[in-house]
């Protein structure tokens, strides 16, 4: 697959296919804003944690960006989140790396055999990855991880595509309601990871990997527009 | 306010990629915050070639002779910047392999897979996790793999550290100092043959027996983020830190050591069930940047309340051991000894960091 | 600039006696400056008692099991603030006895005197002195009046330190990290059982073929000064420092850790006649507030230029052995050896703070 | 000796005469101005030093303080200077305990059969004080150490003492010659001692021991007069 095969995948009515090509540039997209939060999300994990969250990130997107360049020519979407996921489980390390390479290697089983990704297989993907960080994690609705966002996006993207949106307008209902729920995590107790650790004190912070979600899911969106 | 970035490190600013200027006011003996592990690791094979082997990818430190056919491997690793925890303690009578990770962040599964097959002599293997997501999560998946490959693997979770409560309301209480003690008298058991059943007994009996409580003075600063981990006022404390700068309990204004090891002793004797006559282990730990000096005026005031509950200290450990980086400060490990104990920490050991009997 | 005074330790001010609210201000994990030592030893005492124990008047350190009839005694000390140096190389084949004086200041003629009686054996006892003026001026004072008292008493003065240029322009070399190796050394000669000659032949040989340089990257703070005891700006360190804090060759701007080794070790390669194929025993020592994963750093570059030049690294030393309270810095030190030497560093030490064989 | 037996030593002519009482209240006064010079002999120390020579001599000079009350109703005043000496070589430690405790156990040996000083004892006092110094440490003039102080008074006492001072006219000349004696240690390259390490990097530091020399002579002038 050529580097810039994600550039040739416009339909004729102007919306994008969620193909394979959509899933490498959700990928690339996710590394850039990463690199660029980077410091941002060291900073909030110093607050509440030990301060490495957007270091972990970092490292585990950058190392995926050179292997998408050696993916087969037919591999479908499955494919690249599998690829995805198990770089993130062999470079990122802490509870993230874990917790994220699960969540993709699930949201790459529920789309296993499908091209193109349509409204009803992005919310399967989206329910996988987020029961697969629960599944490890054991975080519930407000223990003020990224479950606060992972749930809330996976419930927008339900309600978006029961009402008949598009695929690209799925991604930005889920993008929006994980963006606010990590926001809502700010006033939080934590009950899993080191946070927890902090008691009262960790109200007024937003957790990091909460936030990190957000940013993945605001990738997936805007992997669903040209970019250059 | 006093934080590392205003003093010792000078002011280091956002960044993506370390600058050969950024690193000019980080003031640590390191060449780029990238290479510290590695490098790290590299010195520490040239110093201990007699003990150890490491593999450099995936990265692990192994004991030179492994595997030992017929005997019980025990695994331990974590992120790094603890040292000399675990590779400090792998060698005769304790650890056959430890899996070091960047800076305060666990390894990945590879390497604990990669170490776990190395030491593996054909009768199982023990890994040793400290009670940190991050940790359990990726020795998990790690452990999955090697028995997809026919190693019997078993884990044993450290979470001796009273500083946190343990419910069901927070990730549970954390794996700190005792690990030392755990991967000693395990390691120790696994020598003398014990088989897994009873290696991994041994190292949940003593993980029942110890407790510890740490306190910080000073922050510490880790390499790749180049600014202090937390904050704290010239005068004040953290009762209850973590080994990474997580804060603890409270936060109090300075008193003098023996006041402060009344409060690190006290919810240590409160959860530990010990009655006069007990005999225990007494570990002072210092966490990097504490003189020795203060080490043993600590050592000095948790033996006296030991004795006048009419506990006896029997044994007895101080000194650097499970570090954070050049935090100040210190923790109190108490292990209620029993005779299989005692004599399972007499037995020899022959590790970078702790030796006797060899 | 960066002061400790401006951030970890808050301003202490000016007094003659410690007022409660003053140490508070200090952060150590101490109770009174005053009593820093006492409390110290005390606990010293308690955590290792197994092998030492202590006069507290006239204060001295001294073997469990001393005196040995017909051994060499071998009695070191100086100002505290260094440990383990040099209570924790009291025992079995290393030091008899270890005379502490107050933080970075010699101790007196008294507690010099009464450890060389109660260490003597009857064939002699020798001192071992770095090379200060205090050190020397009052181990002398003790000398003679052991001898006085009719106990052969003799004394190596150990100048390892190449930072100090040895001429009669200067107090000559100061005595610094080395003086650990040559304890130990010394000590393995006595325990076999070598005349008081032979001893100090030992000692002169070791001290004649181990230099060392050491760098500082923080100041420490003397408890009762309560300030640091130098400052250095947020980007400079002070290339070839001394045991208390002296200053050294020069100041200069923070570089990565390999250019710092290079530095370190120039001085030392030059002093010291070292061809290919020599075997060395290479030291890299903390100063206190240096983590052990940046001293493994050190070593991995030291190694490397070594064996560059063809030297062998047979032995070797990582770890805070002598050190300056919380300092950052460290010290390398290189000794050449040969058989002899090579075979009394593998004999059996058993001391709180080096132990193998035993 | 009552403690308060400095006080009943004056003569008919108004000056005192430098007996057993003078020396008594010669340590008196050094302990007194040693503990308000205490922080500043510490500041010159740890310029070109360690940091501790106020610490030491203020722990040498109180020691000796209720070891004074003890001192036998006859004792001469080198009985006292050889009490001063040893409790300073068992309590001061460093350079400066030996050093300073040999100047006064040869003073006393330069004293011992008198009991009362007139201006010759008092340089004899002085000059063995000097040479037992010199004879320990070494140190030339120029030198940067006390004897930069001590060699300066030496000259000053005999000088006076030859031109027929009094005793304590003697003692002020010599006072006044070794503060200036320590001053002009500041610009001084040092050899011997702590300070010898640093080179040129000593230019500018006034010594810390001779210093103290100066505030001890000083002390012995005071000690001419009438305190309260
Ligand atoms: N049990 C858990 N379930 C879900 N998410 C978790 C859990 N524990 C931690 N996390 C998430 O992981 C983030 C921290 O990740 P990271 O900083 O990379 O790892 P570490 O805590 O090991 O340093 C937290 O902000 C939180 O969102
Ligand atoms: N060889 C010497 N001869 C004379 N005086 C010396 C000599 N060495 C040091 N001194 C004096 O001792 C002083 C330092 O004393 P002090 O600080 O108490 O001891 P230390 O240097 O052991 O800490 C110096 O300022 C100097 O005047
Ligand atoms: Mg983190
Ligand atoms: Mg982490
Ligand atoms: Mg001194
Ligand atoms: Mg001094």
């Amino acid at each position: 697959m050529s580097p810039d095969a994600g550039r040739n995948s416009d339909q004729a009515d102007g919306a994008l296919t969620l193909d394979t090509a959509w899933t490498v540039r959700w990928i690339r997209r996710s590394a850039e804003i990463l690199a660029a939060e980077r410091t941002a999300l060291n900073t909030l994990d110093r607050d509440i944690g030990d301060g490495d969250h957007g270091e972990n990130m970092d490292r585990g997107f950058q190392a995926v960006l050179p292997k998408l360049d050696g993916l087969a020519d037919d591999a479908n979407p499955s494919a690249v989140l599998k690829l995805l996921a198990t770089t993130l489980i062999s470079t990122v390390g802490g509870a993230a790396g874990p917790l994220y390479g699960t969540a993709f290697l699930k949201a790459a089983g529920a789309t296993a055999a499908t091209g193109t990704l349509d409204s009803l297989a992005l919310v399967a993907l989206l329910t996988a990855a987020r029961d697969g960080i629960v599944l490890r994690g054991k975080a519930g609705a407000g223990d003020k991880t990224m479950i606060d966002a992972w749930s809330p996006a996976v419930d927008a993207a339900q309600a978006a595509q029961s009402a008949g949106e598009s695929a690209p307008a799925v991604l930005t209902a889920a993008a929006d309601a994980a963006a606010r729920g990590a926001q809502d995590t700010e006033p939080l107790v934590a009950h899993k990871g080191r946070a927890s650790y902090l008691g009262e004190r960790a109200i007024g912070h937003r957790d990091p990997g909460a936030q990190s979600t957000a940013l993945l899911l605001r990738a997936a969106a805007d992997a669903t527009r040209v970019m250059d | 306010m006093s934080t590392v970035g205003e003093c010792a490190w000078g002011e280091v600013s956002d960044r993506s990629v370390v600058a050969p200027s950024e690193w000019q006011v980080m003031k640590k003996l390191i060449n780029d915050p990238k290479h510290v592990v590695n490098e790290a690791v590299a010195g520490f094979e040239a110093a201990h070639g007699d003990i150890v082997r490491v593999s450099p990818d995936p990265l692990f430190i192994v004991r030179a002779d492994a595997p030992h056919k017929g005997k019980v491997g025990i695994v331990s690793g974590g992120g790094s910047g603890h040292e000399p925890l675990h590779g400090g303690f792998v060698g005769l009578g304790m650890l056959d392999a430890a899996v070091p990770g960047p800076v305060f962040t666990s390894p990945t599964p590879d390497p604990i897979l990669a170490a776990t097959q190395s030491v593996d002599g054909g009768v199982g293997v023990l890994h040793i996790v400290k009670n940190y997501t991050g940790d359990v999560l990726n020795f998990e998946t790690a452990a999955d793999l090697a028995s997809a490959e026919g190693i019997d693997v078993r884990t044993v979770i450290i979470n001796d550290d009273v500083a946190v409560k343990d419910s069901l309301y927070t990730a549970g209480r954390r794996g700190v100092a005792g690990t030392v003690l755990v991967e000693k008298i395990t390691g120790a058991a696994a020598e003398r043959g014990d088989d897994l059943t009873a290696v991994v007994a041994v190292a949940e009996k003593v993980n029942s027996r110890v407790r510890t409580m740490g306190v910080a003075l000073t922050p510490c600063v880790v390499p790749h983020a180049g600014e202090p981990s937390f904050v704290l006022a010239d005068d004040e404390i953290e009762i209850g830190i973590g080994i990474h700068g997580e804060p603890g309990r409270e936060r109090i204004k300075l008193e003098p050591a023996d006041a402060i090891v009344d409060r690190l002793l006290a919810p240590i004797l409160e959860d530990l069930p010990l009655a006069s006559g007990d005999q225990v282990l007494l570990f002072v730990n210092g966490m990097g940047g504490t003189p020795l000096v203060e080490l043993y005026i600590v050592f000095r005031r948790a033996a006296e309340v030991l004795r006048e509950r009419g506990i006896t200290v029997s044994r007895s450990l101080v000194g650097n051991y499970t570090t954070s980086l050049e935090m100040a400060g210190a923790s109190i490990s108490v292990l209620q000894l029993d005779a299989e104990l005692t004599a399972l920490w007499d037995a020899p050991v022959q590790t970078a960091a702790l030796r006797w009997g060899r």
